[in-house]
């Protein structure tokens, strides 16, 4: 869903601290944030007041719990080195909810034109329940959609190994089917997640986030299957609001701004660089 | 208690305060609203537009670096006819001066696009995007030669009756002579600067990080040496000089103003605070006053050396 | 294991490691000695030594910016003699390769440095600091000429018999074109980049931040950009490239390696952390055995385009 | 003193509170820089990793106590304000002790080159206590003084208001006789430090720090009443180890690196510019 309503407020952390390995979860307290928000949307959120680093981060809606807002992040880099040392009572500037985020309520594509259209539906949508598929720390914003999804979806999770399985009991409190798949084999199904979702086929609507190569491999088996698939994206940016051009991508009904008219595109949109 | 006033010229425009949005890093306004009020900014300036739609450059198009960022995108744009059908519109609801930036592959694309846009009521000026190469010596860019500056302006100038504003490169030995040139054809005002031409590598694929090599710097690394050169234009020319480069808040816009900017455009800043230039022109408003300046005419070019 | 070689050569002179200190950011390497260890440099530059002492620009020198550091030091040095005299013996001491910068008010003065440390063996090269206004025309400097880069490293070049670098400003427009002249000219290598005129302003006395209202911006801030000129340099000249600008890490050390550098000079970044040379010679030599790369000339230029 | 054992470490913060109004009061934990330091030298602070701001801050050493090392600060700038908002725990990458403080052993005249030399002897240093003189946050590096002296000296201390006078206790706890002058006269003498210290004339040594206006009008007095006086400097830095000849002073004895050859000189020898 896409909404006009974007909000840029200074905001209380409630709690920062890590979940496990290089992964933190984010408590930020604004109630009209969290009203405003849907699944698939960021929030883009300056770590300091330095200028080193300079630009904002995009981060997912992970889970809303009242006016709470969490985020799951992942300690990759610089900013989110700095933004894993901040602790409660620390004020961050956020803007946000930003983009357009998952078209969930129905699988029937909508009129409102800035939701991602899914133009196949050819699959009937009565007999197979949605699938959510996340690569590594893509699992951030799929919980929140799980949450807000009238039908329990079967979750699919990928990881490089056991201990980073991310938000397995999240979605199992919500009543998920939820089923793993690790690189070593340590946990669930050894393999790509991709090759775990064959087993689920034929699939009606899909859901994923996770790393390109991920996003690639599914795009291959939506178009053998005709799968209804939304993906949401992710790629470096600079304004997060639309008036860059920093995140622009190829799709088939032209060039796209991943921030403002994704980070969810209809997979079979999608025409990947190189 | 007196009034403090804002208020500057540029060429025939008169602008209700000196703080305006630099080209490409504002979008057409619409995307920033709500963030900020469009309606108090002294004029808005757009992503520069060309005559036929462009796609610009491949990713990667943006990185970040100590204080600054590059950026290679690359002119995407729909192409006049796209803007005034698409953009325009809201932008005139606004009833802040429009200034389109417009470019093209040689100096017939600037002339042609003038006068289109001399004949649309709404706009109020251009901004001649002089960091593009011409087409003849593909390693130039036109302002950075002054006889290409000239023959531009001066093209330009011949067609169109509004304010003429020619943007400079930076990335120059002697950026006082090519004002000049800008000058001598008939610009209005000319701001200073675009970005400086920069680069960077990623040491484990051992490729560079922008997918066109190099791309161009802004943010409040370049502050320093674009207030320098601001300071050196201003001395040497009689039209206004248009401050933009690495202006973060309102002391830096207030340095700016005080080395001889007339006005100035704040770029990356809206994307680090999209209301930054609200809380500028409300800060200089405070200055002024704390000053006991009424006029901030008073401040342009007030430099104590 | 196989031994990896981190062995460049810079004209006659062979360095251990590609690991330069930049004129005036290390003084006489003394200022060092106890917070970093002086015998494991590729080389040390020297502070710019004139003919006579020289006692430099008035205060405020120096002054912080967004990543960056703008100074107007002007030169102070105590001239060639006290330099011979109480600065040689401890740097000789080392067994590290003494690169001495000189600078000059006009070209017999290089040509008269130059003929004096041609005669002194301790030192193993010089670096021509041409960012120094020539006497006849103020304004420019010297190597932002390409007429006046070309005399003065030919009229030292003709009394010099050991490595000679140039260094260049980055404040042309075409820097490729000065390296040319340097080569042309009989330079054994250019180093790039010297300092970007820049200027700050204390908005509350409305007067200038630095005692000489101008000075030279260096540190991460102008990283960008001296990578790009390194890059186009490198591409265009036979001589091999120096980079300086910015570095801060072994990352950026080895973005300028990878786009053609052949060593490189750390200045500002030795006033951040003072033992940074030796902590970006040891990762670089890290990093070439996790890629494998034997010899670090294998990476010089390696850049994938 | 003047020592060329200079430590490069990162060091944790014991403790970081505000004292009062905008002056903080940072605790170190280096017992290898403590045995080292001289009163009058400083440390190198680089306040945090980021390269904005890019350059360390230099800090008097305040006190030390076994082997931690207090130092008082004022909230002035960005870095400062970075610094109050370090907590115990933290990690700070220090240099020190650095440049050459305070000849306070005796009044002689030593033959050691880098120690500040007090040229005139001519009055009686036996009659007479040692005074030390504070201009506002100028009383960081007295203190460590003021413990170190075999005399115990008498203190005067200048501050805009009461609210503001710092240290008075910790020089009390010395036994020293501390003496207060107020702008506003909210506390002790109403007027300048200095022309408080016109009260206690003739005197011998005297050893200051404070603002340039009070070391220069000090120089007034001193050269009128012939007064050995030291004084320390402050003056924006770069490198600290006097590398960058950024902070060099016009001096009778030529130009001097403040950072190297000071920051404490014998006030008769310091030409200030304009
Ligand atoms: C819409 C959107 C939602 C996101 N949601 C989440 C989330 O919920 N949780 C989470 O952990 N991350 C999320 N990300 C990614 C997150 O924004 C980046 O990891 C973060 O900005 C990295 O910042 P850094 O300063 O730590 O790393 P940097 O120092 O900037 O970069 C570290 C490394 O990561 C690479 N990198 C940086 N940004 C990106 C990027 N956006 N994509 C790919 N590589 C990148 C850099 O090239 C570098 O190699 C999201 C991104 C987008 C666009
Ligand atoms: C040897 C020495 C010892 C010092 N000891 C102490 C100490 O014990 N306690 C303490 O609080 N301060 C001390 N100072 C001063 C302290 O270093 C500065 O206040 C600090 O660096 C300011 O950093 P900032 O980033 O907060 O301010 P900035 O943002 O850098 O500057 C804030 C304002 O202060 C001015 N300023 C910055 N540095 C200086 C300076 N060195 N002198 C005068 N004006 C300056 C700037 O122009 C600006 O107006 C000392 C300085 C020196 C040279
Ligand atoms: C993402 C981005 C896009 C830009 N696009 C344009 C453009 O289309 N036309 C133009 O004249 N300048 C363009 N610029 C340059 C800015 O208008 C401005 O001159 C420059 O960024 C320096 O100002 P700043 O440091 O405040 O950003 C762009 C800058 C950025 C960062
Ligand atoms: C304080 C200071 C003094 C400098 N003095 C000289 C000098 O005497 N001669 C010279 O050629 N370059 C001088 N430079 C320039 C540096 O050698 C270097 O070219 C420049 O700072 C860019 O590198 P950096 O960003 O790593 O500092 C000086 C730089 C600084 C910061
Ligand atoms: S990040 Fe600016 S348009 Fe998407
Ligand atoms: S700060 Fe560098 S010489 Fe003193």
């Amino acid at each position: 869903m896409h909404s006009h309503n974007i909000i840029n407020k200074k905001i209380k952390i409630i709690d920062n601290t890590r979940v496990c390995n290089n992964y933190y979860k984010l408590i930020l307290d604004s109630s009209v944030i969290a009203k405003l928000a849907q699944p698939g949307q960021f929030l883009h959120i300056k770590i300091n007041s330095s200028f080193d680093p300079l630009l904002r981060r995009p981060l997912s809606i992970h889970r809303i719990l009242g006016g709470k807002i969490e985020i799951l992040y992942e300690l990759v880099g610089r900013g989110t080195k700095i933004l894993s040392e901040s602790s409660s009572g620390d004020i961050l500037d956020v803007i946000g909810p930003l983009g357009k985020g998952f078209n969930y309520q129905s699988p029937q594509p909508k009129a409102d034109p800035p939701q991602a259209e899914i133009t196949n539906d050819k699959a009937n949508p009565n007999n197979q329940l949605p699938i959510l598929i996340a690569g590594g720390i893509g699992v951030a914003p799929l919980v929140f959609l799980a949450q807000k999804m009238k039908q329990t979806p079967i979750v699919l999770i990928g990881a490089k190994t056991k201990n980073e399985v991310l938000c397995m009991k999240e979605f199992k409190n919500l009543g998920c089917d939820v089923r793993i798949a690790t690189d070593d084999g340590t946990l669930g199904f050894k393999g790509r997640v991709t090759d775990l979702l064959k087993e689920f086929l034929p699939a009606n609507r899909i859901y994923a986030c996770g790393p390109d190569a991920m996003l690639k491999s599914l795009q291959k088996i939506a178009a053998v299957n005709n799968l209804n698939c939304q993906v949401s994206l992710d790629e470096g940016m600079g304004c997060g609001i639309g008036a860059c051009l920093a995140c622009v991508i190829n799709t088939t009904k032209g060039q796209k701004r991943i921030c403002h008219d994704g980070p969810v595109f209809d997979i079979k949109e999608l025409i990947w660089e190189g | 208690m007196q009034k403090t006033s804002l208020s500057v010229k540029i060429g025939q425009l008169r602008l209700e305060n000196p703080i305006m949005v630099a080209s490409g890093t504002f979008g057409y306004a619409k995307e920033f609203k709500g963030l900020t009020n469009l309606k108090k900014l002294g004029a808005i300036i757009t992503k520069t537009i060309t005559i036929k739609p462009r796609t610009g450059n491949l990713q990667q198009r943006l990185v970040e670096t100590s204080s600054g960022i590059i950026n290679s995108i690359g002119l995407q744009n729909d192409g006049i006819d796209c803007f005034l059908k698409d953009k325009l519109p809201f932008l005139k609801t606004l009833g802040v001066p429009i200034i389109v930036s417009i470019a093209g592959n040689n100096l017939e694309d600037y002339v042609k696009l003038a006068e289109i846009i001399n004949d649309v009521e709404e706009i109020s000026a251009v901004e001649l995007n002089l960091s593009c190469p011409n087409i003849k010596e593909k390693q130039t860019l036109i302002s950075q030669d002054e006889s290409l500056t000239y023959d531009c302006v001066f093209g330009v100038r011949n067609v169109y009756k509004k304010t003429l504003i020619a943007k400079l490169t930076p990335n120059v030995t002697d950026v006082t002579q090519i004002a000049i040139a800008a000058q001598d054809a008939g610009a209005d005002s000319v701001s200073l600067i675009n970005t400086f031409l920069a680069m960077g590598v990623n040491i484990e694929t051992q490729k560079p990080l922008l997918g066109n090599i190099t791309g161009g710097l802004s943010g409040p690394a370049i502050k320093p040496i674009a207030l320098r050169m601001v300071w050196q234009v201003s001395q040497k020319i009689k039209i206004p000089v248009i401050g933009v480069g690495g202006i973060m808040n309102y002391s830096d816009a207030l340095e700016f103003i005080i080395a001889g900017a007339q006005a100035i455009q704040v770029g990356t800043a809206n994307f680090v605070n999209p209301n930054i230039t609200g809380e500028i022109i409300d800060e200089i408003k405070n200055y002024l006053r704390n000053k006991k300046i009424n006029d901030i005419n008073n401040l342009v070019g007030s430099l104590k050396i």
